[in-house]
């Protein structure tokens, strides 16, 4: 056979069996689709950041300082300077990074802060804010972000009058689940017949106060200076 | 009673699970064995054991005495046939079998002088039986005579005896078991034997000891049955036979749950008694052998029990092979009104029939007639897998799911289980409380295995 | 193939014969983990809609370009370019919702009712019919999510759409708005479907 | 044949069968057997007892009448399943349960329960636990732990915490007289052992329940229970606590002893009981619940297929 006679149908042999020029459309779509992806991301990703800021923002004002103060300096058209902070903790050689909110009102003032956190639940991960006041001293409220637990049961916990409980709570004393008629300053009630989910959220509580009370204090304290 | 009077038997007197349902003995247990009279006719099917037809040697018209050769069996599992009354060869006809097989069959009309009445209960039964006369003989002359007779197992399963006692250098036999237990329900006919004719079954089972070089012979009886251990022990008396006394429960004459239960050992699976040194037969074969090798008299009669609440007088019968179930219901009185079911055998595992033109057997044991309150009728329900089936197979299976298997066709599920190894008792159908019939869709899932294997 | 259904024939067709959850059994991984409020089975079936209507479009321009044994990989990068798409416009203008839905948006992509529509229908019809039969498919799954949700969130809650139908009194059947009451319901309906076109076929 | 000619029918063998079992009568054998627990729970919780009963053995039978027409099917009432069922959810209810809740739990226990896997012998799980567990979940509030200590109820025995819960809790031990004797709070059947312990012997006897689920079952809760006892110092109290408290012996005894979601084999059934014994235990100290015998016995259903192909016995014969 003389080699260089290329008859057509082997010309086509080569270009099918060439993976590259197969796949011209698939790279060529991927082309425009990554293009157009890149585009959309850019139009939305800014919206999108700002959605997850605001969410745990617009909650800021109403867990440092009750709802009625909160909505009177909404009113008022006032709002904290929030400012997002990451705050590490070291422990048995284990860093753990907690995410927090400075709040500060217009002047300058230290109102608060806002941490997230998340721990075990019943059923699933249960996510809290915890709102403390600027010398960590006490709760000022609490707000359930996310949660799976049982309906009608245990999810009773995002209720209004079950987190009102910890309001004004101190820091200083580990926090406690009794049954019913809290008494002692340091008790909170359990939901009836959710012990459990009681129990996970005073213990993410703890952890946290426990594990934050310093840095935050020396971090309140760095920026005064 | 203890149980296994014998100390240095290894059983226990037992074998695991089985059942207790109500033996309904007495309605015969006390009727001492009666000769039918000569009938007019018998009518011998030509083949009357498991195996091979025989071949007839008589012809239509041809004049015959009692015991006289009527049919040869040629092949290895075959047996001969012999007339048991005097008479003419009628025809060579066909007849049908309680279990539905349709076979050729010798019809004799009785004609002339016949042996009747005591003379030939002296003849089968009576009289005195040697106890010391085995030792005369060489196996093989026992097996020959034994071959000439026409012996098969009386217990039922009318296997030739032949057959099993012969000599085989493959496998030792150390114990020759002799199964009296008679578990079945409603019948007596072992158990008069054992009690008229114990001499006969200790001869008998002396030579099938000789026979097979067996060293060890041993007699199990279920313990409902004091009279029969007592007058046997008497008769066993300076012979090396034993009698082991059994628990009375369903199956213990199956043959695997009785050497279990004597003798202590286990039957491999899908292996017969000679693979672990034991030949097995029946009290009933053994005064056959007896009578066959001694006296030289063929097979020609045996001992039947007509019992139930459908029989007017329920018996025990010496009768003569041929004769047809209507001739030996009549001797009892007939049928009463509320019968509903006549079976070949016993109630657990014999056959229902309802032409009673049909001859007894070599392999008959009895007739059974039921009336409509000892029959069970009601409809099945879901099985509820409450494992009573369990509970009770002396084969240790799980019927329930051989059952489903098998009306599901699942041949490869019936195989995980060991279908085949169900010899079709009853227990699991008679515990049901579905009322599934149980052994009956497994006996249809054998069926269909077999087939499959062809 | 003589009697090839007519755009609308599909469109119709979609709704009920065949149903994409109740007949085809397609899709049924969010018709179980997002049917315990309308809102959010509304949402995921609008989202789908939208991914399929695109990628049975876009699968029908580009039908004489593609080669059988490449196909899966073009359904598989158009499926995902606009299941991300939706993904965003949703963490960008509903955010709670997007959270609520959470991975079961991103999860469209392994929709095996988005690319069955593209194998069976776009990649070999006009790009109207493949439209018409993305919507009326997109239509039926609306249908039957929201079926699901609807019996979930009544029974579930007391409430349709968030707003209370059934009075305060109604014991909320917790277990309606857990997983197994989405197993119990999509039987029980599935059960009454095939049930009534049984009989229809009698 | 002859003038008096009877009607004689052929069927293949056995000819007989045992006339003293049926279906119909081990359903009532367990109805006879529940009778002592039935009186503790109209002495103890009076007209709450009734109203259960009456509403759950009325539901699950017009629910079986219900399903099975719509299936097509020979109506199936007449061999007492549905009202062993209708029985034993009741007992297994909590007095105070809303009327919704005994009413729906009895069809759902024989609609999913039962009918749906195709009636009576056909179903995987016990019905009267499906339906229970349906309404525990579904009404989580009115049928959880908490729902036992109403302080409204006008029957003493309703004010005080069960049993289990009051450990548990609060730590408070319950006596155990009145554990075993039944005047303790509890689900409607469960609180007297005794009443128990009289109905699970009958029924053993009568060879209805298998003696060895039970068997397994509180020999398993012995070991543990025991074992945490001796480890706590708690002088016996802990295991006989565990062995009175609850349902343990109610469950035991009525509960897993239903054959139809149970093994077939003895060695099977002994290894159900010794399964449900341990996550009773597992579920009771480990668990948020108190309580566990519902969750342990539908688990344990769920692996009867799996230990009745464990079990297969070995056939007289095989090596």
């Amino acid at each position: 056979m003389a080699e260089t006679e290329k008859d057509p149908a082997e010309k086509k042999n080569r270009f099918q069996n060439n993976y590259i020029l197969q796949a011209w459309l698939c790279i060529s779509l991927a082309l425009i689709f990554g293009i157009s992806l890149a585009a959309v991301q850019a139009a939305l990703g800014p919206v999108i950041i700002e959605n997850k800021l605001n969410e745990t923002k617009e909650k800021v004002p109403e867990l440092l300082l009750g709802s009625e103060t909160a909505q009177k300096m909404a009113a008022d058209n006032k709002a904290f300077k929030i400012t997002p902070r990451s705050i590490a903790v070291e422990k048995n050689g284990i860093k753990k990074f907690y995410s927090v909110f400075e709040a500060r009102f217009e002047d300058g003032r230290l109102g608060g802060w806002v941490t997230k956190v998340d721990g075990q639940g019943y059923a699933d991960k249960i996510e809290l804010l915890i709102g403390l006041d600027p010398a960590i001293e006490s709760i000022t409220g609490l707000f359930i972000l996310d949660q799976k637990e049982t309906p009608g049961l245990g999810n009773k916990i995002i209720e209004t009058k079950w987190r009102g409980q910890f309001a004004g709570k101190s820091t200083g004393d580990h926090l406690k689940v009794v049954k019913s008629g809290a008494k002692v300053a340091n008790e909170i009630d359990a939901v009836t017949g959710a012990t459990i989910s009681s129990d996970s959220v005073v213990t993410i509580i703890n952890k946290t106060i426990t594990d934050l009370r310093q840095p935050l204090k020396d971090a309140g304290r760095m920026k005064k200076e | 009673m203890e149980l296994l009077q014998s100390k240095d038997l290894p059983g226990k007197g037992s074998f695991s699970h089985g059942i207790h349902p109500p033996d309904n003995k007495s309605l015969s247990r006390d009727a001492a064995i009666e000769v039918v009279p000569t009938p007019k006719r018998v009518v011998l099917p030509l083949l009357q054991n498991i195996g091979v037809p025989s071949k007839p040697t008589v012809q239509p018209k041809q004049q015959v005495v009692a015991g006289e050769t009527i049919g040869v069996g040629e092949a290895f599992i075959s047996t001969n046939l012999h007339s048991p009354i005097t008479g003419v060869v009628e025809k060579i006809g066909v007849c049908t079998l309680p279990n539905g097989r349709h076979l050729p069959a010798i019809y004799i009309k009785a004609e002339g002088e016949q042996v009747s009445g005591q003379a030939l209960y002296e003849d089968v039964l009576g009289g005195h039986w040697p106890k010391d006369c085995h030792a005369i003989y060489y196996p093989s002359t026992i097996s020959k005579a034994i071959h000439e007779a026409g012996i098969v197992g009386l217990g039922g399963a009318a296997f030739p005896t032949h057959v099993k006692v012969r000599p085989d250098d493959t496998k030792m036999i150390d114990t020759l078991m002799i199964n009296g237990c008679e578990c079945e329900p409603y019948l007596t006919n072992d158990y008069r034997v054992m009690l008229e004719a114990p001499g006969a079954i200790i001869a008998g089972a002396l030579l099938g000891a000789r026979a097979v070089s067996a060293r060890e012979i041993i007699i199990g009886v279920e313990d409902n049955k004091p009279a029969a251990i007592e007058r046997l022990k008497k008769e066993a008396e300076g012979t090396v036979i034993k009698i082991a006394v059994l628990k009375t429960k369903y199956p213990q004459g199956s043959e695997k749950q009785l050497i279990k239960a004597a003798l202590g050992l286990e039957v491999p699976l899908g292996g017969l008694p000679s693979d672990v040194g034991v030949a097995m037969s029946n009290v009933g074969t053994m005064a056959a052998i007896a009578r066959g090798v001694i006296r030289e008299k063929p097979l020609t009669h045996r001992v039947i029990t007509v019992t139930g609440r459908g029989v007017r007088n329920p018996k025990n019968l010496l009768v003569p092979i041929g004769l047809s179930m209507q001739d030996a219901i009549d001797y009892c009185g007939g049928l009463t009104k509320d019968a509903a079911r006549i079976i070949a055998g016993g109630p657990m595992m014999g056959f229902a029939f309802s032409n009673l033109s049909m001859p007894v057997t070599k392999g008959t044991s009895g007739i059974t007639v039921l009336t409509h309150d000892d029959v069970r009728k009601e409809n099945e329900t879901s099985c509820v897998r409450c494992g009573r089936c369990v509970d009770v197979c002396p084969m240790q299976l799980v019927p329930t799911k051989l059952a489903m298997a098998s009306r599901h066709g699942n041949l490869s599920l019936a195989h995980q289980y060991n279908i085949m190894a169900c010899f079709e008792c009853g227990c699991c159908t008679y515990v049901c409380p579905a009322h599934i019939k149980l052994v009956q869709l497994i006996r249809m899932g054998k069926a269909m295995v077999v087939a499959s294997r062809k | 193939m003589a009697d090839q259904p007519t755009p609308l024939e599909r469109f119709i067709r979609g709704i009920l014969p065949e149903n994409p959850v109740y007949r085809q059994l397609l899709g049924l991984c969010p018709t179980l983990a997002v049917t315990n409020s309308m809102k959010a089975a509304i949402t995921m079936a609008a989202a789908v809609a939208f991914v399929l209507v695109c990628a049975n479009t876009v699968t029908s321009l580009i039908r004489n370009l593609l080669k059988p044994h490449l196909r899966i990989v073009v359904f598989t990068l158009t499926i995902a370019t606009f299941v991300t798409i939706a993904d965003r416009l949703l963490a960008a203008y509903m955010y709670q919702m997007s959270k609520t839905l959470g991975p079961y948006i991103p999860l469209i992509i392994v929709n095996c009712l988005i690319i069955c529509r593209c194998e069976v229908c776009a990649s070999k019809q006009p790009v109207f019919t493949a439209i018409s039969d993305a919507a009326g498919q997109s239509l039926g799954y609306g249908l039957a999510l929201a079926s699901v949700a609807g019996v979930r969130e009544i029974l579930g809650t007391g409430m349709f759409f968030g707003f209370r139908v059934l009075p305060a009194t109604w014991p909320d059947w917790a277990v309606m708005v857990l997983p197994p009451g989405a197993f119990i319901t999509l039987g029980l309906l599935l059960g009454a479907v095939n049930w009534y076109s049984g009989r229809g076929a009698k | 044949m002859e003038d008096a000619a009877p009607a004689v029918h052929v069927s293949p063998s056995p000819h007989i069968g045992s006339t003293s079992n049926s279906t119909r009568r081990m359903m009532i054998d367990v109805l006879i057997a529940l009778t002592p627990a039935v009186a503790m729970a109209i002495y103890m919780f009076r007209v709450y007892a009734l109203i259960h009963l009456g509403l759950c053995v009325a539901t699950c039978l017009a629910a079986e009448y219900l399903f099975v027409r719509m299936r097509g099917k020979s109506i199936s009432l007449n061999d007492f399943s549905a009202a062993v069922t209708g029985v034993i959810l009741a007992l297994s209810m909590p007095a105070t349960a809303p009327w919704y809740a005994s009413v729906i739990a009895s069809a759902v226990a024989i609609g999913l329960g039962k009918i749906i896997f195709g009636g009576l012998g056909m179903n995987i799980f016990n019905p009267a636990m499906v339906g229970r567990a349906f309404v525990m979940i579904s009404f989580a509030g009115a049928m959880g732990a908490a729902a036992y200590e109403s302080g409204a109820g006008w029957v003493d025995a309703i004010s005080q915490a069960t049993p289990m819960n009051a450990l548990k809790q609060s730590g408070t031990w319950t006596p155990i007289g009145d554990m075993f004797l039944g005047f303790t709070n509890g689900s409607l059947g469960e609180t007297s052992a005794l009443a128990c312990l009289l109905g699970g012997l009958y029924l053993c006897y009568r060879r209805t329940a298998s003696w060895e689920i039970p068997a397994g079952m509180i020999a398993t809760v012995l070991v543990i229970a025991g074992i945490v006892d001796l480890v706590g110092g708690h002088g016996g109290r802990l295991i006989l606590h565990h062995l009175f408290g609850g349902a343990l012996l109610f469950g035991a005894f009525f509960i897993a002893t239903d054959p139809v979601s149970s093994p077939l084999t003895p060695r099977g059934k002994a290894i159900f009981g010794i399964g449900i014994g341990a996550l009773v235990m597992l579920l009771r100290f480990l668990s948020g619940y108190p309580e566990g015998v519902m969750f342990a016995v539908l688990l344990m259903n769920a692996v009867t297929p799996l230990i009745n192909r464990w079990t297969i016995p070995r056939t007289f014969g095989e090596f």
